[in-house]
């Protein structure tokens, strides 16, 4: 029903503990954010792009699909830093430092949506969410956070058919019927969606619930070799870019 | 409007994860607590929570034909009041950012700051405000001018919040903040204008049809 | 043959409704359909019959608008429907989809507020559109429901709301998805009931159903679809087809077995139809009994 | 008269499930019962029929103890269910109800997560739990969507895997409203038989349907409801029954009428059951015809 959440449950490293996965995208997201971006946006770029389409099987067109958002914003905000306001020049000016500017951020912002979605497209949230409590999170708010991801779907579905509804009697021929459909689509939501928790909660006090949401987790091994591999990748960007630092900034 | 992963210095991302944290601690343990005290409450929150996500992923028609997203900050300060929203709001986001790509990981402390906190503070003081100066206007306008002002202001004042987050991360060169935040505000202004008002009119339907059932 | 017969629909009077070589898939899945052809004749009640996930709610999708084929198009009428805003409006206004479940289609506080979304759309003023509300719930029989809110309306009763709403559009065809489904036997035969009137007052029905029996008594013609077309004809030619049945996956109605019965046992002049309902044929029984 | 048979049913074995001049009203309308009385023989398919606002499902959670009576009480085994929490716990962890709407009763999205739930509220350790889940995962032949996310399943899928979570509560009676509505005949078919092996393991089963076809072929007793009880006893007797079936507004099988047909034909001797699908009727005629 959403393209990463569809494509995680069939990726070939969704048995690998999320901690691993944690480690190697979370590695390589610290080495672009806090290394010089040149060379280490393009090092964990192309490490990131090749683990995704390589060994974890994401689709590039679905991947290309999902970047397209944060890409477009990176973008439009990157326009910003071309221009200069307020200097000797006038107003509004063309900043001569403005393009080196831009292209860091841009570089640096790409590399790093690039780690994201590949953690995205690789660790389904149902085996991600319950293991949260391990990290400290209180159990109460793990519990909700997991209903909410179930429940999210379930209102998906039922936005998603009442607007087809909707556009069935042209409720989004123009701006003014979409702003009604809109609204009506969000009222009706919200009454569907409550009334589903108190169904639910019935469907759940047949089965014992006293309050506690307690469930099976599934055992996944934290393999030491898994971790040593997703450690690896970020140490080689951040060696490799040490070495350049140290090579250009050497005799 | 969500800054993306990475687009952030990793200092300005460090700071304003801990800016936006005690909001986020106080909501969460606000429902924690409610959870606690009523267990039957956990089904609700979740229900809320799932209708945080879905409204914030609604189409709404934004200017040259293309489409985006309300913030529901609005709408959601009204229903569940901003303590709250800051926990939903968080949520919603890391659901964004990890099924949507809409927003990132090290930068959802930024999102979470304009979208969770300021949007919906805005847009509940919006509210309140609006409500008591138009008090004897008769129930129907004084709410659906309230409605209005809350959930146009929230977006606004997220989109807003998220250009002061910018200008602070890249001030001009010449001028610093200001002339940075004019040039932010200025680009993004085009998109987001024209969407706080659709935002504040679709709430008014969404509220007044609430109200009758 | 039966499963030629798309072809000759096409030969005499226009398809109120007709899919031509429609092919149609989900993003990253495999396709429903390749090269589907659909024929619907103006006043038919054509039942569209397959199992789950046989694209049955895809077919009524497309040919309402609501999804657009990958390849192949709509003719309303006869007429290509082009790509574009203007004429994908105008199929969605002249075919008009009504889902299983009433609940995804009720999205305003009251009956008469939900029946006027639609013409509001039309760009009807308030007038009219309220002499369209009024006709829509008198031709559903539920007049006295205007003024109620719709979440306290009873489950045939909602149903019965979105068919006016759709009513109100004054479509050429009302498509209708299991529009039986989740009714009790008297509110199927109600429902039936006044679906047949809007027939006979010319509206095209192209209805899906699970129930073989209730497609052998009020369709005329039928579609049985598992990814693909399968055969498409007289009701009553494929539906006493058990190989064709089977092939789609369905089981076969009881009137034809009884009717076979009934003329063994000389009860039913050899060539005479069977019974269409239980209490044809238990009265059939008494009168020989009696 | 089998209106009385209620009576009898107390008589011979405790009652697996039982109900005695049970009264139940929702606030602010007229009362669904007064003073009904239900008798479930342990092993046996209970069909509960009747028309749409007859009180089908409010029977079946009163009896799960998802409802509480006004007045009368609950019998498990026999033995009256006092009111008070653990005794409750207690019914409801026996008597398991599955909802129309699958999604009612997900609330996790992981599959083994949400069936290990009322295991381990029945303070099963994690072994054991996961032993649950494993058996009531292959009981209903779904252990291929252990890993499965439940907003990735079909609609049929989710029905199951509902089904496990209750199973895996190990209750003696399974209480089940329309489990098989949306269902294509092929998923009609599968879960049947499905739950036919948990009936032949020792299950009672009380399912609420509107298919009078599937009642005549699978539930030993019925129970016809309107408002109160109409009738109960044997399903073939008050299924034949055309005047007790209007009476709960209902249409009479086909089932019957087919054999009182293929009898007249001299196809079957007087007296043998008629056939319980439309499949069997016409094999009976192609053998006379062959």
């Amino acid at each position: 029903m959403l393209a990463i959440d569809a494509a995680a449950y069939t990726s070939p490293w969704r048995r690998v503990h999320p901690a691993a996965k944690g480690l190697l995208f979370g590695g390589l997201l610290v080495c672009a954010l806090a290394l010089p971006t040149w060379p280490a946006a393009p090092l964990v770029a192309a490490v990131a792009l090749a683990a995704a389409f390589g060994p974890a099987r994401v689709s590039p067109r679905a991947f290309a699909r999902a970047a397209w958002g944060p890409l477009l914003f990176i973008l439009t905000g990157s326009l910003a830093l071309l221009v200069t306001v307020g200097g000797a020049q006038g107003a509004v000016a063309l900043d001569p430092e403005g393009p080196a500017r831009a292209a860091e951020i841009t570089g640096r912002a790409a590399a790093a949506v690039c780690c994201q979605l590949l953690f995205a497209f690789t660790t389904p949230l149902a085996d991600l969410l319950p293991r949260l409590t391990r990290i400290g999170l209180p159990s109460a708010l793990v519990e909700v956070v997991a209903l909410i991801y179930r429940m999210l779907f379930v209102t998906l579905d039922s936005a998603r058919r009442v607007q087809t509804a909707q556009a069935g009697r042209l409720g989004y021929v123009d701006r003014r019927a979409w702003v009604r459909s809109v609204g009506s689509l969000g009222a009706a939501l919200f009454v569907r969606t409550f009334h589903r928790a108190q169904r639910m909660q019935r469907g759940l006090e047949c089965r014992g619930y006293t309050g506690e949401l307690t469930v099976l987790v599934d055992e996944l091994p934290l393999r030491p070799a898994a971790l040593i591999a997703a450690a690896l990748p970020p140490l080689l960007v951040a060696a490799a870019t040490a070495a350049y630092v140290f090579i250009g900034a050497g005799p | 409007m969500h800054i993306a992963e990475g687009y952030l210095p990793w200092q300005h991302a460090a700071a304003w994860t801990a800016a936006a944290a005690p909001f986020v601690a106080h909501g969460v343990r606000s429902l924690t607590q409610a959870v606690r005290a009523d267990p039957d409450a956990k089904l609700l929150v979740g229900a809320a929570g799932a209708f945080c996500f879905v409204l914030s992923a609604l189409k709404i028609p934004s200017v040259s034909g293309s489409c985006s997203h309300p913030t529901g900050a609005g709408l959601g300060a009204v229903l569940f009041r901003p303590p709250v929203m800051a926990a939903l709001g968080t949520i919603t986001l890391l659901f964004q950012a990890l099924l949507l790509a809409h927003g990132g990981l090290t930068t959802l402390g930024a999102n979470v700051f304009s979208m969770a906190v300021v949007g919906p503070w805005a847009a509940y003081g919006a509210y309140r405000l609006v409500r008591a100066v138009t008090a004897s206007a008769g129930e129907q306008t004084s709410l659906g001018a309230a409605v209005f002002c809350a959930a146009a202001l929230g977006s606004l004042a997220t989109y807003t919040m998220t250009s002061v987050q910018l200008a602070l991360a890249f001030p001009d060169p010449a001028s610093g903040f200001p002339g940075s935040f004019a040039t932010f505000a200025g680009i993004f202004s085009v998109t987001q204008v024209p969407l706080a008002v659709i935002e504040g009119l679709v709430t008014v339907v969404l509220v007044r049809l609430l109200c009758r059932v | 043959m039966t499963t030629a017969s798309g072809g000759d629909a096409t030969a005499a009077p226009p398809a109120a409704l007709a899919g031509l070589g429609l092919s149609f898939g989900y993003p990253d899945s495999a396709p429903v359909f390749a090269g589907l052809d659909v024929h619907i004749a103006p006043g038919e009640v054509v039942g569209v019959l397959g199992p789950n996930g046989g694209g049955k709610t895809t077919l009524l999708r497309l040919l309402s608008g609501s999804l657009t084929p990958d390849e192949g198009e709509i003719r309303l009428g006869g007429e290509p429907v082009r790509r574009g805003r203007r004429a994908l409006a105008e199929l969605r206004r002249s075919v008009q989809l009504v889902f299983q479940d009433p609940d995804d289609q009720l999205f305003s506080a009251s009956v008469t507020q939900d029946v006027s979304f639609g013409p509001l759309n039309l760009g009807l003023d308030t007038a009219a559109a309220r002499e369209r509300v009024t006709w829509a719930l008198e031709a559903l029989e539920i007049t006295d429901l205007a003024e109620q809110p719709t979440h306290l309306l009873s489950y045939g009763q909602r149903k019965r709301v979105v068919l006016a709403g759709a009513l109100a559009m004054r479509p050429s065809v009302l498509v209708l998805d299991e529009p039986t489904a989740g009714l009790d036997p008297e509110g199927v035969e109600s429902l039936v009931q006044t679906l047949e009137g809007l027939r006979a007052a010319g509206t095209t029905l192209v209805v899906s159903t699970h129930d073989v029996d209730l497609a052998w008594r009020w369709a005329d013609t039928v579609l049985l679809l598992d990814r693909g077309r399968l055969a498409s004809g007289q009701a009553r030619e494929i539906l006493a087809d058990p190989a064709l049945l089977a092939a789609a996956r369905l089981r076969p109605p009881w009137a034809p077995a009884a009717g076979r019965a009934l003329r063994a046992a000389g009860l039913l002049p050899p060539g005479t139809p069977g019974p269409a309902t239980p209490e044809e044929a238990q009265r059939l029984l008494d009168e020989a009994a009696g």
